[in-house]
């Protein structure tokens, strides 16, 4: 059996209990141990590009190290802590300056300077199980749903250091559908910003955003959309005008496991 | 090797430089004016991998401080791949000149374009601060082999 | 033009402003455009020119969603969101600057908000 | 006993003010050999290259050492000079004491001994040089061009003019290039077709002009005006001097689904077929990689519908090789792939498109006919937007960093013909400048704006949505009204930056020439020799050599010809002298050398030597052919016993110039 | 083993199959073994010798004998396979004129170990299960065998036969060998002790050019420092500095090509570890450029006459080790 670190991040201990639970769940009977490291801190929601914000990044650089004294690979499933912790590690290794000054302030047992390897849990599905072997241990497939992936701002942005797909042309959640035997709908807002961080200050910036997706996604057919993120689940069911259910992939992940009771008949 | 008049150390340097691009770029370094110490003195060869491990040992014998080799960059060589050559043998003659103890800093191997003149000024004057810190070379022409 | 700020910014951000060739992209992609007084193009611009401080007032830079467009979308690498972001900073770093107050949450809040909407506005609006 | 003149150059004050030339040349006139030394304002002048001949003829020097600017400036004067008064050219050596020495000093005492110490280097090596005499090579008579795109057309045809034989070799089965996909020509739009398809028939039809189409170039030898070259002519499974081209089987072939190339696969063509149809040759060729014969062995229609019998399903590769005494690159250029593009949302929608498919479908040979449809629903676009520098101009790891050249002038060529043709479509281009330098070229683009009412608009689009009614959302900036646009668009057209044919790498490094990082052949000047590369006998033409447009792309094609038929109208050509040379009474015959020449230009005979006991041995020993040989020095590193050395750069010349800087 | 040697060059000589045979005999003294060649089995049954000391590699030879007429036989033992082929590869060696006997190697015997254990006036040495019975003129004196082993035996890296067209005994394996310890070693001292280790080493050298003579790489028609016109001629050297540039240029014209035979040290009459100078560069070669064994194949290109786009910077040199 394959372990490896996992971080759930604060929102999945709380509002998106669903996200982590099925993670959880699914990655066990696909033959993935995820273990939490001790104690862990939240990552902070969202990642401070300033070079000279040193603090801001110590939580995500302890989360990292948890893993690298562990030594295995980070799984991460939120959206944001995803991209907080990649984006950490990504300067840790190409700034020296910053990596040094965390080093300072932390003072670990040993520096830690950008040794473990982050995955996105859609990346452990992709490179450790493989979509052939996910496919193969579907029992109940998504058979002639349309459904739609909504990557965010956050999942593939900025690349260089995300590293995780394409950032224009994403396949990895259309080829996570099609392995629990979904039809992949593709539509232009897809990487677009959901505008969930304004939500709290400005709803009607929000919705702007929110209705500019769930209409792109309407528009090219689809049934349903899934998304990584509790923040863009929350704000494309609160904050817009459509009736487009949204779920998280690991929903439909269990369910297409036979690990959750579900309608996907 | 002399001094000058205040007595600070004044290091001979023999920079071998190919025709084709470092020549060019240190010729360039001359039309804008680009200052570099007088202790350079360039050495024209066709290309970096004419320049034979014995002129380089020579140099160092008649009293170098210092041998610095330029040629054009990987995969531009004017004859393809003249400097590939170069990079392998220098590599391993280094590699040697220091597993006998010589100072690392006292050779160098640097790819400087005929666009580079600013590059070949700023490379002459940090490599001859390098020698210079170093001191004479003594080790190389003084190997002596009747210890005293 | 105010030279310090300037220098502060452009250090935080570690952005080369001079690399922008004006051609607007950024502005074009951005999803929180027709919020922003000051619009990404003009943040490069301006922090370039040192006419920092219409920048620091702008309600613009609490409009910026951070979704890395401009950045991944910049044929230039220039980052425009790592400028908004340094000029932020700035702003929210002076002495009783905060964008926002403990005391404002409870009447922003709904049961289903997610925590991380929380943790990362006050990460980014409170110093 | 040696003879040594030295002559320091004042270069005006370029040199004096910072070297003190009257001292340099006491101080050299005083060094071992030296006869005469003296000092002149202009030593590259008349009267300074007469100061120098009389000198040899009165002192009969046996060497000369000029102390001036670079070598690579005047040491060909010097050397001429040197001729003009008797003496070996190659007997005369510089000391460049103004690019690397008063120059980059200002210490007159410290510049003046190091000019000194330079010009000892080189009356050092000056007494170790050996008279050289070029020798000659022949040329042979015939060129090749490789690419049949307009400018090899161009080149091949003003070679031919010149009374050479010249062999066109192009990969696609007929010539014409991009400019045969192209509609209408800016700034005068007229028609791509009319003007092109003459020229190829041209060429197909002069004598001295040999096509060799779906061919390609798979080895080259040799060295200037003595190429050996490999071209592989693919099988086309059919036979070119039976088929007349009637098109009968192209007609009948029931594989019908084959994306069509020459319309940048927005339309589909059989599995045997002529890609247009002035096609050059007008010869048919099988796609093996769809002729269902070629496959499985079934279907054999087309066989069967020849009437001349020219299909032949067991065509092979043929391979034939040629001599040639030139050769002109003319590889051309692709639009980039836009996969790394999708804010434009060309992945998902067919009617987001490049420039180039948009001249298909624009063209009457098109895949409409020539009637502007959109390619989603073949219905009429009423709003295009056009976006301009899509890959061009980029620091990014997906584009290119330099300007594409031709889009601003073919963008606003394609937003006058649809205005022209189609009053009631708005057309919307975005650009970041406009680049219009070229005779008539602003002109046109004003045209554009003023008489076509061309929305120009200063700014980027940064999305495009495309929506369930067929709309395409464009979301864009305008810089100048300090707006975010958005245009419910029906076609939008990028216009996709240009890079070199991907052929192009691997054929440089059959030629030996040099590419600049991004795949474009690097000139032997940027300047001065704007259509020569760097190896000799090599010529570029086209955007082989950087992006161009088509009147360029024709001026350029005929200053390589020119440059061709300067080298095919000799007989022979000078060899470099400085070129390496064994001896063979050192020579182990080891192939440390061979191994290393780039140009192939050592082999090993077996020769019988006497050895100091009265018998013979043979011995394999190691020969340069100073023809082929171009002067690196490679070998005589590689060599360990010193059997092998440079003319010029000889091992103890080099030696004698370390020992006098050193001294 | 030295009767089935013996046997073999007299069956190949009597049947035509050779001319002339390339093996051993004995000097002034007992352990004194020098090359030699014969000519018929008269000369073989009076002289030739195989013992704990034949040690010497005779491939080089070849390079004289070959361009001879007629067939030479020659025995040898793994080590000296891998200079044959390096021989033929640089086509010094008409392998076609070379009839290959493969016999066992070493362990063999260095007389220096020998005498330093104060042991003087030596008559013979037998090896008498591994304990070695020494006659002197003084008496019988004994020591281990495992004692008197020659440096490079010690490290021997092959007891595999490269090539050979027949061989006595059964063929071996490559080894893993601790070779480059010593080298290792070097590196991992100071510049300065490393200088002084050198210093120590080479201000022995008298220029006595054995070296250079054992050495199968050094098969060179004319040597660059014997030939006026290299520049670098010197036959004695004439200032301290000139040993140090024979010895680096030396080692730098059989980079890639020295197969670490261990001659060159073991001929020293100084005893200077030359061999050092040469691991290094195979060593550097081995980790810059990957593994290569000079001598393995006849076909592969040698280290200094290849390269690849994206070879290491001449500055890795500043980069890594000890400064």
């Amino acid at each position: 059996m394959n372990t490896f670190t996992y971080y759930p991040g604060c929102t999945l201990r709380t509002k998106a209990k669903d996200l982590d639970t099925y993670a959880r769940s699914s990655a066990e009977a696909l033959g993935i141990a995820l273990e939490e490291p001790a104690d862990w801190q939240c990552c902070g929601g969202a990642y401070t590009t300033a070079k000279d914000e040193i603090a801001t990044k110590l939580s995500a650089v302890r989360t990292l190290n948890a893993a690298k004294e562990l030594d295995r690979p980070l799984i991460t499933v939120c959206s944001a802590c995803h991209n907080v912790i990649k984006q950490t590690n990504y300067d840790i290794i190409n700034d020296e300056d910053m990596a040094s000054k965390i080093n300072n302030y932390l003072k670990l047992a040993e520096p830690y300077n950008g040794e473990t390897t982050v995955y996105h849990y859609l990346e452990m599905l992709r490179d450790v199980v493989g979509f052939d072997n996910l496919a193969q241990k579907v029992v109940n497939p998504f058979k002639g749903k349309k459904i739609a992936a909504y990557y965010g701002c956050l999942l593939l942005r900025p690349s260089k250091a995300l590293a995780m797909d394409d950032p224009e042309n994403p396949t990895i959640m259309e080829d996570f559908i099609k392995a629990i035997g979904g039809t992949p709908v593709i539509y232009a807002q897809r990487n677009e910003c959901c505008g969930g961080y304004i939500t709290m200050e400005d709803k009607a910036q929000a919705s702007k955003r929110s209705n500019a997706v769930m209409t792109s996604a309407e528009d090219q057919g689809a049934d349903m959309i899934i998304t990584a993120c509790p923040l863009c689940l929350y704000n494309l069911k609160k904050n817009s005008d459509s009736e487009l259910p949204v779920y998280y992939f690991t929903e439909l992940l269990a369910e297409a496991l036979g690990l959750k009771e579900g309608n996907n008949e | 090797m002399q001094m000058n008049e205040n007595k600070e150390f004044e290091p001979l340097i023999v920079a071998f430089c190919c025709n084709w691009c470092s020549y060019a770029g240190a010729d360039l370094s001359g039309t804008n004016r680009l200052n570099y110490p007088t202790n350079v003195k360039i050495i024209r060869v066709p290309c970096s991998c004419r320049v034979n491990p014995m002129f380089i040992l020579r140099a160092f014998q008649r009293g170098a401080d210092g041998v610095i080799l330029c040629g054009c960059h990987p995969g531009d060589c004017h004859y393809t791949s003249g400097n590939y050559f170069t990079r392998r043998r220098m590599t391993l003659l280094f590699s040697m000149l220091d597993f006998l103890g010589i100072e690392r800093d006292r050779t160098r191997v640097e790819w400087v374009s005929a666009a580079e003149g600013a590059k070949f000024a700023a490379t002459m004057n940090e490599f001859t601060e390098a020698v210079k810190k170093l001191g004479p070379n003594r080790r190389l022409e003084d190997l002596r082999c009747r210890k005293q | 033009m105010n030279k310090n700020l300037k220098e502060q910014v452009l250090r935080a951000s570690g952005v080369n402003v001079l690399k922008c060739m004006r051609c607007g992209k950024c502005s074009g992609t951005c999803p929180s455009y027709d919020e922003m007084e000051y619009h990404p193009h003009q943040f490069v611009y301006m922090v370039e020119k040192g006419d920092i401080e219409p920048l620091l007032n702008s309600k613009s830079l609490y409009k910026c969603l951070t979704c890395f467009a401009c950045v991944e979308r910049c044929p230039r690498n220039v980052e425009p969101a790592k400028v908004v972001e340094a000029v932020r900073l700035a702003a929210v770093r002076q002495q009783g600057n905060n964008h926002m107050s403990p005391a404002q949450l409870p009447e922003m809040l709904d049961d289903d908000l997610p925590q991380q909407a929380i943790v990362t506005a006050f990460r980014k609006y409170v110093k | 006993m040696q003879r040594i003149g030295v002559f320091v150059c004042h270069c005006g004050t370029n040199i004096a003010a910072t070297v003190d030339v009257k001292a340099v040349a006491e101080a050299l006139g005083h060094e071992p050999g030296v006869v005469i030394s003296q000092d002149y304002q202009y030593m590259c002048s008349e009267s300074g290259q007469n100061l120098v001949k009389n000198a040899i003829k009165e002192h009969n020097l046996t060497g000369v050492v000029i102390c001036s600017c670079s070598p690579r400036m005047h040491e060909n004067t010097f050397r001429k000079a040197a001729a003009a008064a008797g003496l070996n050219p190659y007997l005369v050596e510089i000391a460049n004491i103004r690019e690397q020495c008063s120059w980059i000093h200002k210490d007159i005492a410290t510049a003046s001994e190091k000019a000194i110490i330079l010009g000892r280097a080189a009356i050092a090596k000056v007494h170790l040089n050996a008279p050289l005499i070029a020798g000659e090579s022949p040329v042979a008579k015939r060129a090749l061009v490789i690419g049949g795109g307009i400018a090899g057309i161009q080149t091949a045809l003003d070679i031919a003019e010149a009374g050479f034989d010249v062999d066109i070799v192009e990969k696609q089965p007929t010539i014409g290039g991009k400019m045969a996909q192209i509609d209408k020509t800016f700034p005068t739009l007229d028609c791509a077709a009319c003007i092109l398809t003459p020229k190829m028939v041209e060429a197909s039809q002069n004598e001295k002009i040999h096509i060799h189409s779906f061919s390609e170039v798979t080895d080259v030898k040799g060295f200037v005006g003595n190429f050996t070259v490999t071209i592989k002519k693919k099988a086309r499974f059919v036979d070119e001097t039976k088929c007349t081209g009637c098109g009968l089987c192209t007609e009948k072939c029931p594989m019908k689904k084959v994306p069509n190339e020459f319309n940048m696969g927005l339309d589909n063509r059989t599995a045997v077929y002529i890609p247009f149809a002035q096609a050059v040759p007008k010869v048919a060729t099988i796609d093996p990689n769809y002729c269902m014969m070629l496959k499985n062995g079934k279907c054999g229609v087309c066989s069967k519908v020849c009437s001349v019998g020219a299909i032949d399903y067991k065509q092979q590769d043929r391979f034939i090789e040629e001599k040639y005494g030139a050769i002109v690159v003319a590889t051309g250029f692709n639009p980039i792939k836009l996969d790394k593009y999708d804010e434009f949302a060309y992945n998902q929608s067919p009617d987001v498109v490049t420039s180039l498919e948009l001249e298909r479908l624009m063209n009457a040979a098109g895949p409409n006919g020539g009637t502007l449809l959109r390619p989603s629903d073949k219905t009429h676009p009423h709003k295009i937007v056009f976006v301009q520098c899509v890959g061009s101009r980029c620091d990014d790891s997906k584009g290119k960093p330099y300007c594409s050249k031709i889009c601003c002038m073919y963008t606003a060529k394609h937003a006058m013909l649809i205005r022209e043709k189609y009053p009631d479509t708005e057309v919307y281009v975005f650009y970041i400048d406009v680049r219009t330098p070229g005779k008539n070229f602003d002109e046109f683009y004003r045209r554009a704006v003023e008489q076509y009412n061309v929305h120009y608009i200063k700014g980027m689009v940064g999305k495009v949505t495309p929506k369930s009614d067929g709309k395409l959302a464009v979301q864009a900036s305008d810089l100048l009204s300090n707006e975010q646009l958005h245009i419910d668009a029906d076609m939008v057209v990028l216009a996709a930056a240009i890079e070199p044919d991907k052929t192009a790498r691997p054929l440089a490094t059959m030629l030996t020439t040099q590419m600049d990082t991004n795949d474009f052949f690097t000139e032997a000047h940027p300047k001065l020799r704007p259509v020569e590369s760097a190896t000799a006998g090599i010529f570029l033409s086209g955007a082989c050599q950087g992006p161009k447009d088509i009147p360029e792309t024709v001026a350029q094609a005929s200053a390589a010809a020119a440059k061709a038929i300067g080298l095919l109208c000799k007989n022979s050509i000078t060899c470099n002298p400085c070129v390496a040379h064994s001896n063979e009474l050192m020579c182990n015959g080891c192939s440390s050398c061979e191994k290393v020449c780039p140009y192939g230009a050592i082999t090993y005979i077996d020769k019988e030597f006497r050895m100091p006991d009265r018998t013979t041995a043979i011995r394999r020993v190691a020969s340069v052919n100073p023809a082929v040989c171009q002067g690196c020095g490679a070998c005589t590193v590689a060599c360990p016993s010193g059997a092998m050395d440079l003319n010029g750069f000889s091992n103890s010349q080099i030696m004698a110039e370390v020992d006098a800087i050193c001294k | 083993m030295q009767e089935a040697i013996i046997n073999k060059a007299k069956q190949l000589l009597a049947d035509g199959t050779v001319d002339r045979v390339i093996g051993w005999k004995r000097g002034e003294f007992a352990y004194d073994i020098t090359p030699a060649v014969f000519g018929s089995a008269e000369e073989i049954d009076a002289d030739f010798v195989y013992d704990d000391f034949t040690s010497a590699n005779v491939s080089k030879y070849l390079v004289k004998e070959t361009k001879k007429e007629g067939k030479v036989l020659v025995f040898l033992k793994p080590c000296d396979t891998y200079s044959l082929n390096q021989l033929t590869k640089e086509h010094r060696v008409d392998r076609e004129k070379v009839y290959v006997v493969g016999i066992p190697g070493g362990p063999k015997l260095d007389i220096e170990k020998i005498k330093a254990k104060g042991i003087s006036g030596i008559l013979s040495v037998k090896n008498e299960n591994y304990t070695l019975k020494i006659e002197t003129i003084y008496g019988e004196e004994t020591m281990p065998f495992s004692e008197a082993i020659l440096d490079k035996c010690a490290s021997c890296k092959s007891k595999k036969h490269v090539v050979y067209d027949e061989l006595i005994g059964e063929d071996g394996e490559v080894l893993e060998s601790n070779r480059f310890d010593m080298v290792e070693q070097l590196e991992n001292m100071t510049a300065e002790e490393r200088y002084n280790f050198w210093r120590e080493q080479l201000s022995k050298c008298i220029r006595c050019n054995a070296c250079r003579n054992v050495c199968p790489a050094c098969t060179c028609e004319k040597c660059v420092f014997d030939n006026p016109e290299s520049g670098v001629e010197n036959k004695a050297a004439s200032d301290s500095f000139e040993e140090n540039m024979f010895h680096i240029i030396r080692a730098f014209h059989v980079a890639g090509r020295c197969t670490d035979c261990g001659e060159c040290s073991r001929v020293c009459p100084q005893n200077i570890p030359l061999h050092l100078l040469n691991r290094k560069f195979i060593k550097d070669i081995n980790s810059l450029y990957g593994e290569y064994q000079a001598g393995e194949d006849t076909t592969s290109r040698a280290p200094l006459t290849d390269y690849t786009f994206d070879d290491c910077e001449a500055s890795i040199v500043h980069e890594r080790g000890v400064e």
